[in-house]
């Protein structure tokens, strides 16, 4: 699809509002629906866009493979450090109470990074998975 | 008890059997993942259909509305979600792989492949 | 009303999917389900829900399919097993469902075990504990936030599974046991 | 103080160790990682169980939520005993896994075997530790998924079979488990399982309860492979790699019947269980057809491998078959039994491992004279057979002890006669071996067999050393387990 100007116009302006999209479902989703996952799932589909748009090459160029991987490992630990973290300051593990002197700003804070946990590892997979489905395929027909 | 208060749950029902049947009767092996990630779907309906209040409104709270809809079966099938769909990339994955060492996805085809009937000693 | 009619169709096509023996339909009319599966969620109020379903069943799962059936080339052939063991399992589960649920509380009654407990507290009390208005986040990420975490671990693991399955190896003989 | 963690430490810290490794990619120091975090979680455990052996409990609220609106881990005499017992298997299987899998499995994908095994174990001590019934349910999948992968690792392509078998097998074992939590949460409106335990009885409609205890059953017999729903484990035993094998053989199924003792007693009570519903004379009609059928099958095994897994099948049925006993013995003699054949089967499946380091695959016509090449291994084999029959001097002999003193104290002769009956099966196919193993001329094959490597060879013989230890002085774990059963009864009342 290499040769469609219009489509490979229309498609960066979508794959910027995607992103766009993706980072509004992560942080309105204390007051509306949405949250890490949703958003996760979203900025994966952007960059799964573009690979199918402009090759999967092009894709890997952009968000390389051990970018991917290290995200798919980064949130997990980003989620579990946010729980010693807790731990630390003298609560009990996955404690958001005692991460600001206020409670209720402890427990925004704590939800903030766990989200964002959430978000970089489920992009990751998403994108690890499709790479790994997609590649497959190209090594088999070579 | 009425037949409407349960409608959802004849439904749930009637989704849950029909993925089982699907995996424990296809030998097709991508029609069972189907079938297995409907069974999984019944589940959700089981959760979040009870939940419901009607004259409720989503559980976000805001002005003007008093009655909300149960949160918790929410989060728990947001988790479901996510697990089923873990399972089924595991699943798909292990799809391809056996397609590539056994050249089949059918059941039948692939366990006739490796001729090691349980309870023989040649 | 609206949720019946929604109800209905959702099992109308749960039926033609345990019928329909071409796997790209069968993946097609999986997406459908999802879809539908995930207006009824909206229906229910369960936005977070219905949002995560469309995103997850009728997006990722479709492409995960679509992408397995073209690398394993899988058009459905008919079904050699005897269908009637797979038949009775079925039955015996539908039957013990419904037997349970034959004295859960009826749809949307208030007095509900499930309303007047533990998530009576989330409704009243999360704004103001966690600051965050929306109840589900509220209880996804604080009060069950080690249920998040460990479902953040099994997407991790389905992840890391995944890379295991199927990254090429560098060629090298091993030894395929027998 | 760091001990007041302990309860949620020792599922953390593998939990945590998990993608570290991935951001090493390494394989050496994923397995100092996983061997590290394994003895972690084990001297964790083990002060866990002197703090709880007087009965009593620790309750640990994560996030600082009480519960029942948060998630609590609480720990008794009961899963006390679970957590020390998948964390010692865990730990010797670290040490013996180096050599192990450095041999079975590519140099590349070492890490995510490494990954694969921490997230396991970690899922395992999770469902010990969750006093919450989704949480359950979580840590559950942790573990299953991570074990298709381990599965799928073998180096037959039958690995990927049984892989899948497996998938789909347990997943409706785990939906049928949340099923059954969740019209006990419609009916209760709680998650937390002791919430729960405590609303039942205000339960009038019993329908949904009887519902939820059927799926609970089944789905929970799905993943510990009470006959007839063993299907998956003979082929997801056999095709594993070996230390997989070993760890899974010793810990996954136990801690399923865990589970399962979990939802009888402290949830539902024993007169749900066994009043209401006839699942005393279910269980012990299941169990006596696993110790009979599958042990018979075994016999007629020429993978050696698949042999044991059978055995397996057989040695669950008399844990639930002390299960369906319902008295003190019976459940001190299932709960002894649980770690008891954790023991054995793991050190039967790790010395086994030492055997297929050179051979793959392992069929009786292909070790004839194992003996006098592989001596240590074959002797440690022997020892551990014989306590699978339950020959004096052997734990095996400690566990069907206690469960014929429970038959005779129910007053069924005749089932303590089955009992000793059924051994006879263990002893064809121990001998088997034996036969094999010990009389036969070897082969030019196996005459360039040599021993295992020390670490693996060591880590099987504490395995071992272990199974006769535990055997001659049995008043730990017998100690640990009557304390346990006690718990159970007590909550149940």
């Amino acid at each position: 699809m290499k040769g469609y100007l219009v489509l490979r116009v229309v498609a960066k302006l979508m794959i910027a509002f995607m992103v766009v999209f993706a980072l509004y479902v992560q942080f309105h989703g204390d007051f509306g629906p949405g949250g890490g996952f949703q958003a996760g799932v979203i900025t994966a589909a952007a960059i799964v866009f573009y690979a199918i748009i402009f090759g999967l090459p092009a894709a890997r160029a952009v968000v390389p493979d051990w970018l991917v991987e290290a995200m798919v490992a980064a949130g997990v630990l980003l989620y579990a450090g946010v729980g010693f973290a807790g731990l630390v300051l003298g609560g009990n593990y996955l404690d958001y109470f005692v991460l600001a002197a206020d409670p209720v700003e402890g427990q925004h804070r704590g939800i903030f990074w766990i989200e964002l946990g959430v978000l970089i590892t489920v992009a990751g997979v998403m994108l690890k998975i499709f790479y790994m489905f997609a590649s497959r395929d190209e090594e088999r027909s070579r | 008890m009425t037949v409407a208060g349960h409608y959802s749950y004849w439904i749930t029902i009637v989704i849950a059997m029909a993925g089982l049947y699907i995996v424990i009767a296809r030998g097709n092996l991508v029609k069972k993942l189907v079938g297995l990630a409907i069974f999984q779907t019944s589940v959700y309906l089981l959760y979040i259909a009870p939940g419901k209040l009607i004259g409720g409104t989503a559980p976000i709270v805001a002005e003007g509305f008093a009655v909300y809809s149960n949160p918790l079966p929410h989060v728990l099938i947001l988790t479901a979600i996510v697990v089923g769909v873990a399972t089924l990339a595991l699943g798909l994955a292990l799809v391809v792989r056996i397609k590539e060492a056994y050249g089949s996805i059918e059941e039948d085809e692939i366990l006739g492949q490796d001729p090691a009937p349980p309870g023989r000693t040649p | 009303m609206i949720i019946a009619t929604l109800l209905t169709m959702i099992a109308v096509i749960t039926v033609v999917i345990v019928r329909e023996r071409n796997l790209f339909a069968v993946v097609v009319l999986f997406g459908i389900y999802s879809f539908l599966m995930a207006t009824v969620l909206v229906a229910l109020d369960a936005v977070d829900v219905a949002m995560t379903e469309a995103s997850v069943g009728a997006g990722i799962s479709t492409i995960l399919f679509l992408s397995a059936l073209h690398l394993s080339k899988g058009i459905e052939m008919k079904p050699l097993h005897r269908p009637f063991l797979p038949l009775i399992v079925a039955l015996a589960t539908g039957a013990a469902l419904a037997y349970g649920t034959l004295d859960l509380p009826a749809f949307s009654d208030p007095r509900a075990a499930i309303h007047q407990h533990v998530a009576k507290r989330y409704v009243d009390e999360a704004a103001r504990e966690t600051g965050v208005p929306n109840i589900v986040t509220a209880v996804l990420a604080s009060y069950r936030g080690y249920d998040t975490l460990g479902e953040v671990t099994v997407v991790f693991t389905a992840g890391i599974g995944v890379i295991a399955l199927l990254r090429r190896m560098r060629p090298r003989k091993r030894g395929e046991g027998s | 103080m760091i001990s007041q963690h302990y309860p949620v430490l020792h599922v953390v810290l593998p939990l945590i160790a998990a993608p570290v490794m991935v951001l090493a990619r390494h394989g050496g120091i994923a397995w100092l990682l996983a061997t590290a975090v394994s003895w972690s979680s084990l001297a964790v455990s083990v002060a866990l169980f002197a703090q709880v052996a007087d009965g009593s409990v620790v309750s640990y609220a994560i996030g600082n939520w009480a519960p029942p609106w948060g998630i609590e881990y609480r720990i008794d005499s009961v899963n006390a005993f679970l957590l020390v017992l998948v964390s010692l298997i865990a730990s010797v299987v670290a040490i013996y896994s180096r050599e192990s899998v450095a041999a079975e499995v590519p140099r590349e994908q070492h890490y995510l075997f490494y990954t694969m095994y921490v997230l396991c174990l970690a899922g395992l001590l999770g469902i010990a530790a969750t006093g919450d019934g989704f949480n359950l349910f979580v840590f559950l999948e942790i573990s299953s998924l991570s074990s298709y992968v381990l599965i799928a690792l073998g180096r037959d392509r039958r690995a990927l079979m049984a892989s899948y078998q497996y998938l789909i097998m347990g997943t409706i074992g785990a939906t049928f488990i949340v099923i059954g939590v969740g019209l006990l949460f419609l009916m209760t409106g709680t998650l937390n399982l002791a919430d729960m335990a405590a609303r039942l009885p205000g339960v009038t409609e019993t329908r949904p309860v009887l519902a939820a205890l059927a799926f609970l059953t089944v789905g929970i017999c799905l993943k510990l492979a009470l006959f007839p729903l063993h299907l998956w484990l003979p082929n997801a035993y056999a095709y594993a790699p070996s230390a997989v094998t070993a760890f899974l053989a010793a810990t996954a199924t136990k801690v399923s019947v865990y589970v399962l003792l979990r939802f009888y007693y402290t949830v539902f009570g024993e007169s749900v269980v066994f009043a209401a519903l006839p699942m005393g004379g279910i269980l012990l009609a299941l169990s006596l057809a696993a110790m009979f059928i599958a042990s018979t099958i075994a016999i007629f095994q020429d993978d050696v491998k698949r042999l044991f897994a059978y055995s397996s099948v057989a040695q669950i049925g008399y844990i639930t078959l002390g299960i369906s006993f319902d008295s003190a013995t019976g459940l001190t003699a299932a709960i002894v039994h649980l770690f008891n054949h954790a023991l054995t089967k793991g050190a039967l499946f790790m010395l086994l491992g030492g055997v297929a380091l050179h051979l793959g695959r392992i069929r009786f016509r292909d070790i004839g004279g194992l003996a006098r090449v592989m001596p240590l291994t074959s002797f440690g084999v022997v020892l551990a057979g014989l306590s699978l029959i339950g020959v004096p001097g052997t734990v095996g002999f400690v566990s069907k002890w206690y469960l014929v003193l429970a038959a005779l104290e129910a007053g069924a002769g005749w089932l303590a006669a089955l009992i000793v009956l059924s051994s006879l099966l263990a002893v064809v196919y121990v001998w088997r071996f034996v036969e094999v193993a010990y009389f036969r001329e070897p082969s030019e094959a196996v005459s360039r067999l040599k021993e295992a490597p020390p670490s693996m060879l060591a880590a099987s013989w504490v395995m071992v050393v272990g199974c006769v230890y535990f055997g001659l002085d049995a008043s730990t774990t017998v100690g640990g387990a009557a304390q346990a059963a006690a718990t159970l009864l007590g909550i149940g009342r």
